[in-house]
């Protein structure tokens, strides 16, 4: 049956126009399942990561890249897309995947240094050029006049970090217990948004292309990639004093990784994230990075920031996804109207 | 007797009223239609010819164009062999349950295209009782190739039973019976009498058939597992393009979509001008 | 009861001239159970795994029923305004000679043939505000993008085929004679139209905009780029089943579809129905 | 209302529908426009109707010039050969529809409409189908419907195309009666399309023969049948024998079988000539007047006749001739299938070869009652 499979398989690749090459000719073969922007991190990355293999091992190892919201990747996961590695942008999406479907190891989390994130980011804000609203901090966001662009907290883990780092800053700010007060700031910041989309590029488009709003609120990362692709000038990047400290986990899909015999390159291609030469790579992706020769290099590019974790704030990913993000949950009843 | 000069007193013929009502619709036409299109294109060669050929020119672009075709390459003769099967027993025969059939064969217009993959997905995936056979004997359907066919042959479905249907039921089961008289065997009577009276529909059916296959997003996105270089089809490929501020090479894509599009769309008004010059001539 | 059973299986036999009976239904029926019906069991399996309560709490959830309201009168507004504009689309292509025809008659199709997320970025690139057309209607303080009229205008973009398609052939066959008959016994051309020749058009008219109304129902990809996604305001149904579905919350998003899908499934039903004697008193059949 | 058209033509294309024509109709008269397919008898009535423009011409209804009148205008009431019975409303609407059409000025108000209506279905006699559609009725009673919606609006003329052309024949005959007697009781001037010539010379006052665009003749029934003035005529109105024959010693040759030029001051000529079929007497042996030997093919008693189908036996016809005997005829000779028989014509009509005159009518009975009297 397998073998029939394969030869439809081959006839039906002989006949993709140009595709008859993906036939395997590595030794190895691993699917890095990651979130929708982080193609050209890894197409860097690869290259990398094959010859640190190759020079290692001797073999050649060829890596497949899909890319698509984080949520909608462990889904698939779940239902049976073959990933052997994942780098998400969402804690909760790996989780699942040790929940469900018991295709992630249990300790995911404590495999890899750094709760297994091997780069992080924070929120930051993107204004206009000459910061015409003058935004500085979190408070600067509920003025009246201020219209607002992050992704929809519903559908995007960069929606997420945005409101939960509102939600931190509102803690700090009006103390812990200041529910009110927290709430009142919340409601209207939510109130300022003009533009809920599902996902983090679509509010970049929204903001850049369309036009529309004073401020997008997104990761660092990508606040200063938008700056190099649209032009340094017309942007200006405000990093708020106060943020949230966003991870970025990996972990092997072990179950995946062992049916295809690629459970050492998966847990190889992940730890190597790690070393002084990729965390060089990552940091010029503007992620923040642990490795503290690549971190003095590049400390002019990330200031300093009070970094909240999401324990901090919400008492873990699980307490906020079930108190804050629920169906009719804090989230819900502030943009109620 | 020339039919078309026949009825001159026909409604709305009145210079006055043809003209106002052709610019109304011309210029609607222009504005809802035509300028989406011509803003694809103009959006696709805003950085120039050599541009847009490099952003064709990737691998990944090609793989995709490739799946998208071998997709729609399967999908429209499994369509059009049930398509035309399923317009033959609902024009041709009673029998009870019919109507209820016509109906079901709508429930992909219904069908949120999300939701279509959704199904597929529930059913074939790890968690469904028949993913987990699937799993174990390790037939990868959902995530590869033949899950994109399944949900795009789901999306299209109607398409071909849709054009044929009203034409079966007009032109009436006279001709057939005749030719059975005359002893014609199933095939013959089929390739003999029936085809040559609905090949303009047929075709017409297939050709929206492979446009939709060709453009279908929703569904497919659900399914596919977006492998690049494997799994992407092109609809899918230019949302990654667009997310990935490669918006130029997103449209590039998009403009060669539009342009089997509107290749479909030549094609289908070629022929229809053909059918048009051969009822004349008859 | 033998005996009546082969009077009645001589009798189906004998009612069945032509070849092929047994093949077409039999492969039609497997296609539609294994196309159609199969993956349904998919959605029913879902919902039945919750009761009957949290099934309804679902459903009808406070901003899950916006999204209906939202998604409704969006769809009733777009399929309605493609019933005016398909009609006349379809009047100007059947009735009138004039350059360009051809080529009129060749776009009609295109919402059905560009992928719908090119469509939505395309529409949204127009429409905003520093497109080509926000920037006309901004002068008029008219904002389509990102409000509950873009989700309009990209519900009407993508259905717009169904209306001109399914009227266009029935007012292709309309007899001459009825509408001369009209003008014989005085009657003005407006009358003649609203009177004879729209009681014929009505059946293909209503279904078509009824198809137009179930495609904007259950459309996504059109609609998210240029919806602004507000909860209350602009956010559609489809875009909860994605929430949903984000959430991992698999029987809740198989609930909502199934609101939608039989929302569908039964105005289909309900116009075929309606269709069927509507047409039978006009042809007696 | 009397009309009157002049000159009236109509091309399609390269194709001359019409040439050039005129027809003067008195008021309350009927007319019959008779005549196969593709003569153009539905394009001049319709062409009256204002359904089609005349490429030529000028028509008026009364003192009315109407000639560039719309259809609206020109209060005329037509019959279509499909009816195109408004099918989504009932029969009681369809007939009120022309009078709720009309300008609110002139327009009855609502139970006077009511009122005509009923009147009008009980003149046609279908009052107790008033609530139905149109689908349901019989093509009959869809005829008399039409008839009844074309007459409401009191209509200055009435044209019927093809009134009872899909009508069973029985029908067809009940029909054609009772629309005559609507006339005479009307009065209305009216013009029926037919392809049918014993309708049209039933029905007609006078009946227009045409063919390939052009009128052939204009007379009433009897004149025309008495007098047909050319082949077409002749042909169009019915069974008729025709013997084709060169002219040698005062008598028509065709192979070996002739017949003897009658005695008349008109001086024959070769040419061909028309028998009608009950103008024949049939015998065991030839004559004086003729010689034509026919093989008895068909014998069909209908009615008040035998009709005896003959085919030619040693010379040449196109056509199977036919004799209508009576009964006593043919009780005197009782000819059977098989048998070789001689006809011998009484009266005929002579068209001379080469000539586009009318036919000459010529008898033999004149001769033979000379002879007894002298």
């Amino acid at each position: 049956m397998k073998s029939k499979l394969k030869v439809i398989k081959s006839v039906a690749g002989a006949l993709l126009l140009g595709s008859a090459v993906n036939a395997s000719a590595a030794d190895q073969t691993i699917l890095n399942t990651s979130y929708d922007i982080a193609r050209e991190l890894f197409a860097t990355y690869n290259p990398v990561f094959q010859k640190h293999w190759e020079e290692k091992t001797g073999q050649t190892v060829e890596i497949k890249q899909s890319h698509a919201g984080s949520s909608k990747q462990a889904r698939s996961i779940l239902q049976g897309l073959p990933a052997d590695v994942v780098t998400f942008n969402q804690v909760t999406d790996v989780q699942i995947l040790a929940d469900r479907g018991k295709l992630v190891a249990e300790d995911w989390k404590s495999k890899l240094p750094n709760n297994s994130s091997p780069y992080y980011s924070t929120t930051a804000f993107l204004v206009r050029k000459g910061n015409p609203k003058n935004i500085h901090d979190w408070g600067d966001l509920v003025k009246d006049d201020v219209a607002l662009v992050f992704p929809n907290p519903k559908t995007s883990g960069n929606g997420r970090y945005t409101y939960l780092a509102a939600y931190g800053y509102a803690q700090d700010q009006f103390g812990k217990n200041a529910t009110e007060q927290q709430n009142s700031f919340l409601k209207t910041f939510l109130g300022n948004v003009s533009v809920f989309d599902t996902g983090g590029r679509g509010a970049t488009t929204t903001f850049v292309e369309r036009g529309i709003g004073d401020v997008l609120i997104t990761f660092e990362s990508e606040v200063n990639n938008i700056r190099q692709q649209y032009g340094a000038d017309d942007y200006e990047v405000v990093v708020p004093k106060t943020s949230i400290l966003a991870e970025f986990p990996v972990a092997v899909v072990e179950r995946n990784a062992k049916k295809n015999g690629t459970l050492d390159v998966s847990t190889e291609y992940l730890s190597y994230l790690y070393s002084e030469e990729s965390q060089r790579l990552l940091a010029s992706f503007n992620y923040r990075v642990h490795n503290d020769t690549v971190k003095a290099e590049v400390a002019d590019r990330f200031p300093e920031v009070k970094l909240l974790t999401v324990e901090e704030i919400a008492g873990g990913w699980p307490n906020a996804m079930r108190d804050i993000f629920a169906n009719g949950k804090q989230l819900d009843q502030l943009q109620r109207r | 007797m020339a039919s078309g000069q026949r009825h001159q007193q026909r409604v709305g013929d009145r210079p006055a009223v043809k003209y106002t009502l052709i610019g109304i619709t011309l210029v609607l036409t222009a504005l809802l239609l035509v300028v989406p299109l011509i803003s694809i294109f103009e959006q696709a060669f805003v950085d120039g010819l050599a541009v847009y050929w490099d952003s064709l020119g990737d691998p990944d672009t090609l793989h995709a164009i490739g799946l998208t075709l071998f997709v729609a390459l399967l999908t429209v003769p499994i369509n059009l062999f049930f398509g035309v099967l399923l317009a033959w027993s609902v024009t041709r025969f009673e029998f009870p349950g019919r109507k209820l059939m016509m109906t079901l064969m709508d429930i992909p217009f219904a069908v949120s295209p999300v939701v279509a993959g959704l199904l597929y997905l529930l059913l074939y995936g790890n968690n469904g009782w028949i993913g987990e056979w699937l799993y174990e004997h390790d037939l990868q359907l959902m995530f590869a190739w033949p899950g994109i066919v399944m949900v795009t042959v789901f999306v299209t479905c109607p398409f071909v039973a849709r054009e044929l249907i009203p034409l079966m039921q007009q032109q009436g089961r006279e001709d057939e019976e005749a030719a059975v008289i005359l002893g014609a065997s199933g095939w013959q009577l089929f390739r003999r009498v029936t085809l040559p009276n609905i090949k303009w529909a047929l075709l017409y059916g297939v050709i929206l058939t492979n446009a939709r296959a060709v453009g279908e997003f929703g569904a497919v996105s659900v399914v596919s597992g977006n492998i690049r270089g494997e799994t992407n089809t092109l609809p899918l490929h230019i949302q990654l393009l667009y997310e990935d501020y490669q918006a130029t090479a997103a449209f590039a894509s998009a403009s060669l979509l539009a342009l089997i599009a509107l290749i479909t769309l030549i094609f289908k008004a070629f022929i229809e001008w053909r059918q048009e010059r051969a009822e004349q001539l008859h | 009861m033998p005996s009546s059973l082969s009077v009645a299986s001589a009798k189906t036999r004998h009612k069945r001239v032509l070849p092929g009976f047994g093949l077409s239904l039999g492969s039609s029926l497997f296609f539609i159970s294994l196309i159609l019906l199969l993956p349904m069991t998919g959605l029913v399996m879902q919902t039945a795994d919750m009761g009957w309560s949290e099934y309804w709490y679902v459903i009808t959830d406070e901003r899950v029923v916006a999204s209906y309201k939202v998604t409704i009168w969006a769809a009733l507004i777009a399929s309605v305004f493609n019933g005016v504009f398909g009609l006349l689309l379809a009047w100007v292509l059947v009735r009138y000679e004039f350059p360009g025809k051809r080529i009129l008659d060749a776009l009609v199709d295109l919402p059905f043939a560009l992928p719908t997320a090119v469509a939505g970025i395309t529409l949204a690139t127009l429409y905003a505000e520093n497109g080509w057309y926000g920037e006309l209607l901004a002068q008029w303080g008219i904002k389509v993008a990102y409000t509950p009229l873009g989700i309009i205008v990209a519900m009407s973009f993508t259905s717009i085929p169904f209306v001109v398609r399914t009227v266009q052939p029935v007012l292709e066959e309309l007899s001459p004679e009825e509408e001369e008959a009209g003008i014989t016994l005085g009657a003005s051309d407006w009358s003649v139209f609203q009177r004879i020749i729209m009681p014929s058009l009505w059946p293909a008219l209503v279904t078509g905009v009824a198809l137009s109304f179930t495609r904007s129902l259950g459309e996504f990809g059109a609609v998210i780029f240029i919806a602004g996604n507000m909860p209350y305001v602009s956010e559609i149904t489809s875009l909860m089943i994605f929430v949903r579905l984000q959430e991992f919350d698999f029987p809740a998003a198989s609930a909502i579809a199934s609101v939608v899908l039989i929302a569908s499934l039964v105005l289909l039903f309900a116009i075929n129905i309606w269709q069927g004697r509507y047409l039978k008193r006009l042809h007696g059949r | 209302m009397s009309i009157r058209l002049e000159n009236i033509s109509k091309t399609f294309g390269q194709f001359q529908a019409l040439s050039p024509m005129s027809l003067n109709i008195d008021e309350g008269e009927m007319i019959g426009l008779l005549g196969p397919s593709g003569s153009g008898k539905t394009t001049l009535l319709r062409i009256i109707a204002g359904l089609e423009g005349a490429n030529s011409g000028r028509i008026q209804f009364g003192d009315r010039d109407v000639t560039n009148l719309h259809v609206r205008d020109r209060h005329v009431g037509f019959v279509f050969q499909n009816y195109a019975l408004f099918r989504h409303m009932t029969v009681a609407d369809n007939v009120a529809f022309g009078l709720e059409v009309m300008d609110a000025k002139q327009r009855p108000n609502k139970t006077e409409i009511q009122h005509r209506v009923k009147h009008l279905l009980e003149m046609v006699q279908l009052g107790h189908l008033a609530n139905r559609y149109p689908s349901q009725l019989s093509g009959g009673q869809k005829q008399r419907i039409a008839l009844a919606r074309a007459l409401a609006t009191k209509p200055d003329v009435l044209l019927l195309d093809e009134p009872f052309g899909a009508l069973d024949a029985k029908v067809r005959k009940e029909l054609r009666r009772w629309l005559r007697s609507l006339h005479d009781e009307i009065g209305f001037t009216s013009v029926f399309v037919t392809h049918d010539q014993e309708e049209a010379l039933e029905l007609s006052d006078r009946v227009v023969v045409m063919s390939n665009g052009h009128i052939e003749q204009i007379d009433e029934p009897a004149q025309l049948y008495a007098q047909p003035n050319s082949r077409f005529v002749f042909d169009f109105l019915g069974n008729v024998n025709v013997f084709e024959g060169k002219l040698t010693q005062s008598r028509l040759h065709n192979h070996n079988a002739w017949i003897t030029a009658p005695s008349s001051d008109v001086p024959m000529n070769s040419g061909q000539l028309y028998i009608r079929s009950h103008e024949l007497s049939l015998h065991t042996e030839a004559s004086k007047i003729a010689n034509l030997p026919l093989k008895v093919v068909a014998v069909n008693p209908i009615g008040a006749e035998v009709r005896v189908e003959l085919a030619p036996h040693e010379w040449q016809s196109e056509q199977i001739w036919e004799a209508d005997l009576t009964h006593s005829e043919y009780d005197r000779n009782p000819v059977k299938r098989g048998e070789i028989v001689y006809a011998e014509p009484r009266n005929g009509y002579f068209f001379r070869e080469n000539s586009h005159q009318a036919p000459e009518q010529v008898s033999w009975q004149s001769r033979s009652l000379d002879e007894t009297v002298k």
